[in-house]
């Protein structure tokens, strides 16, 4: 059992180095996904079921989607509307 | 028991490699679901073995991840080809 | 009035109102929210005048006790930093009605569309944040302080970015900094748990020994609420932050959220930590309050812009805060203790009024460049008689909330023969003198007959308000008794405070 | 070795790696990964060091994480939601490696 907590935290800890130092963003939001996953086993492993869950479903699969929505927008060109500075609201 | 956890640590690997390689953004996101699947396994090994039932819950869980990152994935990839 | 749940009211109050202010149509968002602001404060205050009539109060959340449940507590120091928060809080609600509101003068549909979305944006977020505020002060527990700080945090970094424009990054910036600051709060309160097996603040400050651990508990939690504070070297997220939201906010931001940080600090100091670990932390708090009161003021001294300026000086005044760390501990009774909470509220007060006539004049120049408002000052008197009453306080020339916060601080300072913190005060008013008056001068120079800048009309009631607030700060050095005695509710820097005074 | 002290250890890991993204990782997606992974770490921390002091598992920290992780998630969507209102606003440079932050 020993063998599986240092096997799965090290694949861990690789997966969070990977997920900051990648140079390609999407294959970083990947990553970060894979290792939402990971924690996810980690809960399980620890006895926590209930956060097991809400790490899949939250910390993976909703942070996941949020990530994957941006770098969409920031694959567009940047809007139209409301270039420059704005300031009337000081 | 030893057999399963085997198979499952060679798709664990099998989609870490598919995840690092690439070489599309689509492989790469095969590879998270790939994991996601090893994920739910994992966790059905482990509810054997600490003879913790409700794991199998989490499993399940683990099963509709996917759906969300696909729908994510793809909803990206139909913006980003949007004719300019 | 000792069965009614004051305590909750003076969360939920504000709640419901951002609920009611969410669920109106747009159009009716400034009307609802103004009224749950008069509402909230009114809750706020009748909790008050509860806690300073019969003592300090507890609640049981749904009437579970402290390992499992929630459970509030208010004494003096709490009901004093509620009171601050209904004040400054209700007056900027007041003047917030008129500054979102005057912008629908240009006529372009787009534009009163944005303006119509961020003024109800405002109303929901503020009662947001005032609810999570009183939930800060009211928490007895450590692991609700996170939540409720968490919450102060991400409402306020929406609010800095309803300015829009170069507000963003600033925004940004600062959502970095609250997140970083707040998950090392919550290391801090793991490394407690682990020691000492219960997350509520009076059970966790009988049982926690010093050690090792308790004392790497103690840095990270003083390392992630300085920051959130903006204490010396981490205060660089603080001046584009409050300098580039809309004026309410600054003011909001300036005398209210960063008290909350301040707020946690004192607790843990006081109740939390044995002196033996928190007393050479303290000390370098001190120090580094120094360092901030002369840097800041010297930066403020410096700056082209006005709110910029007035963000400065608040990194200023944030090193007054921090000299309790060095001071509270070593005097006499609660004398140190009691000047780092007076200086708080007289801040509140006095920062508040500076940011909103800042606000005020900036409306009506079009910009806040310093020099080149010469002249100005006779038109805008208000305004600028407003910024003033808040620089008396800030000097601390009496009468005035500064001046009384400030001899608390020599007098304790002198008492325990610290010079250089007699000195470091003297300069800092000086300094603040410094920058306000090379402020006022400009202003009221004599116009330049050419080129004198012209003015749009500003509603009154900005002006108004930053003057009711001014006027506040001072009249908090003319009647100090109350406040000063209201502290003392249930004796919160007391030895007595974890058993004598349970209700 | 008891096996949540490797889980104790593990979460300083992610801690330290959170604390090197948000230093230095200059991409503002980046750094928001950052902190998600920082406080991962602050939750794994949690979790290991809470089954040291008790025989088996405790309600109170994993009441915590799961609050944690909620909050973790809207401060997120927050900070996504500015990175992409900045890209609107002020364009590409202002997100990237060489922004202004």
């Amino acid at each position: 059992m020993i063998v599986f907590d240092v096997v799965l935290m090290v694949t861990l800890w690789v997966l969070a180095v990977g997920a900051v130092s990648q140079a390609d963003l999407f294959k970083s939001v990947v990553l970060f996904v894979t290792m939402g996953v990971v924690v996810a086993v980690a809960w399980a492993r620890l006895g926590a079921a209930d956060l097991a869950m809400v790490e899949v479903a939250v910390g993976a699969g909703i942070t996941g989607a949020l990530f994957l929505n941006t770098l969409g927008h920031l694959e567009q060109r940047p809007g139209e509307r409301g270039e420059g500075e704005d300031t009337s609201h000081l | 028991m030893i057999v399963v956890a085997a198979l499952v640590l060679g798709s664990f690997s099998a989609a870490l490699i598919r995840i690092w390689r690439g070489p599309s953004g689509a492989d790469r996101m095969m590879g998270a679901q790939l994991f996601g699947s090893s994920g739910a396994a994992t966790v059905l090994v482990l509810a054997a073995m600490l003879e913790d039932w409700s794991l199998i819950d989490v499993a399940l869980v683990f099963a509709s991840l996917a759906a969300v990152t696909v729908v994510a994935f793809v909803e990206r990839t139909e913006r980003a080809s949007m004719p300019q | 009035m000792r069965g009614l749940p004051l305590i909750s009211a003076s969360i939920w109050v504000p709640l419901l109102g951002a609920l009611f202010v969410s669920l109106w149509p747009r159009r009716y968002a400034a009307r609802c929210g103004i009224g749950a602001s008069i509402a909230s404060a009114a809750a706020a205050l009748l909790l008050v005048v509860a806690v300073a009539l019969s003592g300090p109060r507890r609640e049981r959340l749904g009437g579970w006790g402290a390992p499992a449940g929630i459970e509030l507590w208010i004494d003096g120091f709490s009901a004093l930093m509620i009171a601050m928060t209904a004040v400054v809080g209700g007056v900027v609600s007041v003047y917030a009605l008129a500054y979102f509101r005057a912008k629908d003068s240009s006529g372009d549909p787009q534009r009163q569309e944005v303006e119509g979305r961020r003024e109800a944006y405002f109303w929901r977020i503020w009662l947001l944040v005032w609810a999570a505020i009183n939930g800060v002060f009211a928490s007895a527990d450590l692991f609700n302080l996170y939540v409720t700080l968490e919450v102060v945090g991400l409402g306020a970094v929406s609010l800095v970015a309803l300015a829009g424009g170069r507000a963003l990054p600033a925004a940004m910036r600062y959502l970095f900094v609250t997140l970083s600051g707040s998950l090392l709060y919550l290391l801090g309160v793991v490394l407690i748990y682990s020691e000492v097996g219960t997350l509520a603040l009076f059970q966790a400050g009988e049982s926690l020994i010093a050690g090792t651990l308790a004392q790497a508990a103690l840095v990270v939690m003083v390392v992630g609420l300085a920051l959130k504070t903006a204490l010396f070297p981490l205060h660089f997220w603080l001046p584009p932050a409050h300098a580039d939201a809309p004026a309410a906010v600054s003011a909001l931001l300036s005398a209210l959220v960063i008290k909350v940080t301040f707020y946690i600090l004192v607790r843990l100091w006081v109740v939390v930590f044995p002196a033996s670990v928190s007393q050479p932390v303290g000390e370098a708090l001190m120090l580094l309050g120094l360092i901030a009161v002369i840097w800041g003021s010297w930066r403020a001294l410096r700056q082209q812009r006005l709110k910029m300026l007035v963000a400065y000086s608040t990194v200023a005044q944030v090193g007054y805060l921090f000299l309790v760390f060095g001071l509270g501990p070593r005097a006499d009774g609660s004398a140190g203790w009691q000047a780092g909470a007076y200086f708080a509220i007289s801040h509140a007060c006095a920062k508040g009024a500076m940011f909103l006539a800042a606000g005020a004049i900036a409306r009506a120049v079009g910009h806040d460049q310093i020099e080149e408002m010469r002249g100005v000052g006779a038109r805008l008197a208000l305004p600028f008689f407003a910024f003033g009453l808040g620089g008396i306080s800030l000097m601390g020339l009496p009468p005035s909330g500064g001046y009384v916060s400030k001899w608390l601080f020599i007098t304790s300072a002198a008492a325990t023969g610290d010079v250089i913190v007699v000195i470091a005060v003297a300069l800092g008013g000086l300094l603040a003198a410094a920058y306000v008056f090379r402020v006022l001068a400009l202003a009221f120079e004599r116009a330049p007959r050419e080129g004198a800048p012209s003015l749009r009309p500003i509603p009154a009631t900005l002006g108004w308000s930053a003057l009711v607030l001014g006027a506040v700060a001072v009249a908090l050095g003319l009647a100090a008794g109350a406040p000063l005695a209201l502290l003392e509710v249930g004796l919160p820097f007391g030895q007595s405070l974890a058993e004598g005074v349970t209700p | 070795m008891i096996p949540s002290q490797i889980y104790v250890i593990a979460g300083a890991g992610l801690v330290s790696v959170g604390v090197f993204a948000w230093v230095v990782r200059r991409h503002l997606v980046r750094r928001m990964m950052g902190v998600n992974i920082l406080s991962t770490g602050v939750f794994m921390m949690l979790i290991g060091g809470a089954r040291r002091v008790e025989g088996g598992p405790d309600g109170v920290p994993q009441a915590m994480v799961l609050t944690g992780i909620v909050v973790a998630v809207s401060a997120t969507a927050l900070g996504l939601a500015l990175i992409q209102r900045i890209y609107d606003q002020r364009g590409e440079r202002s997100v990237e490696e060489r922004g202004p932050m």
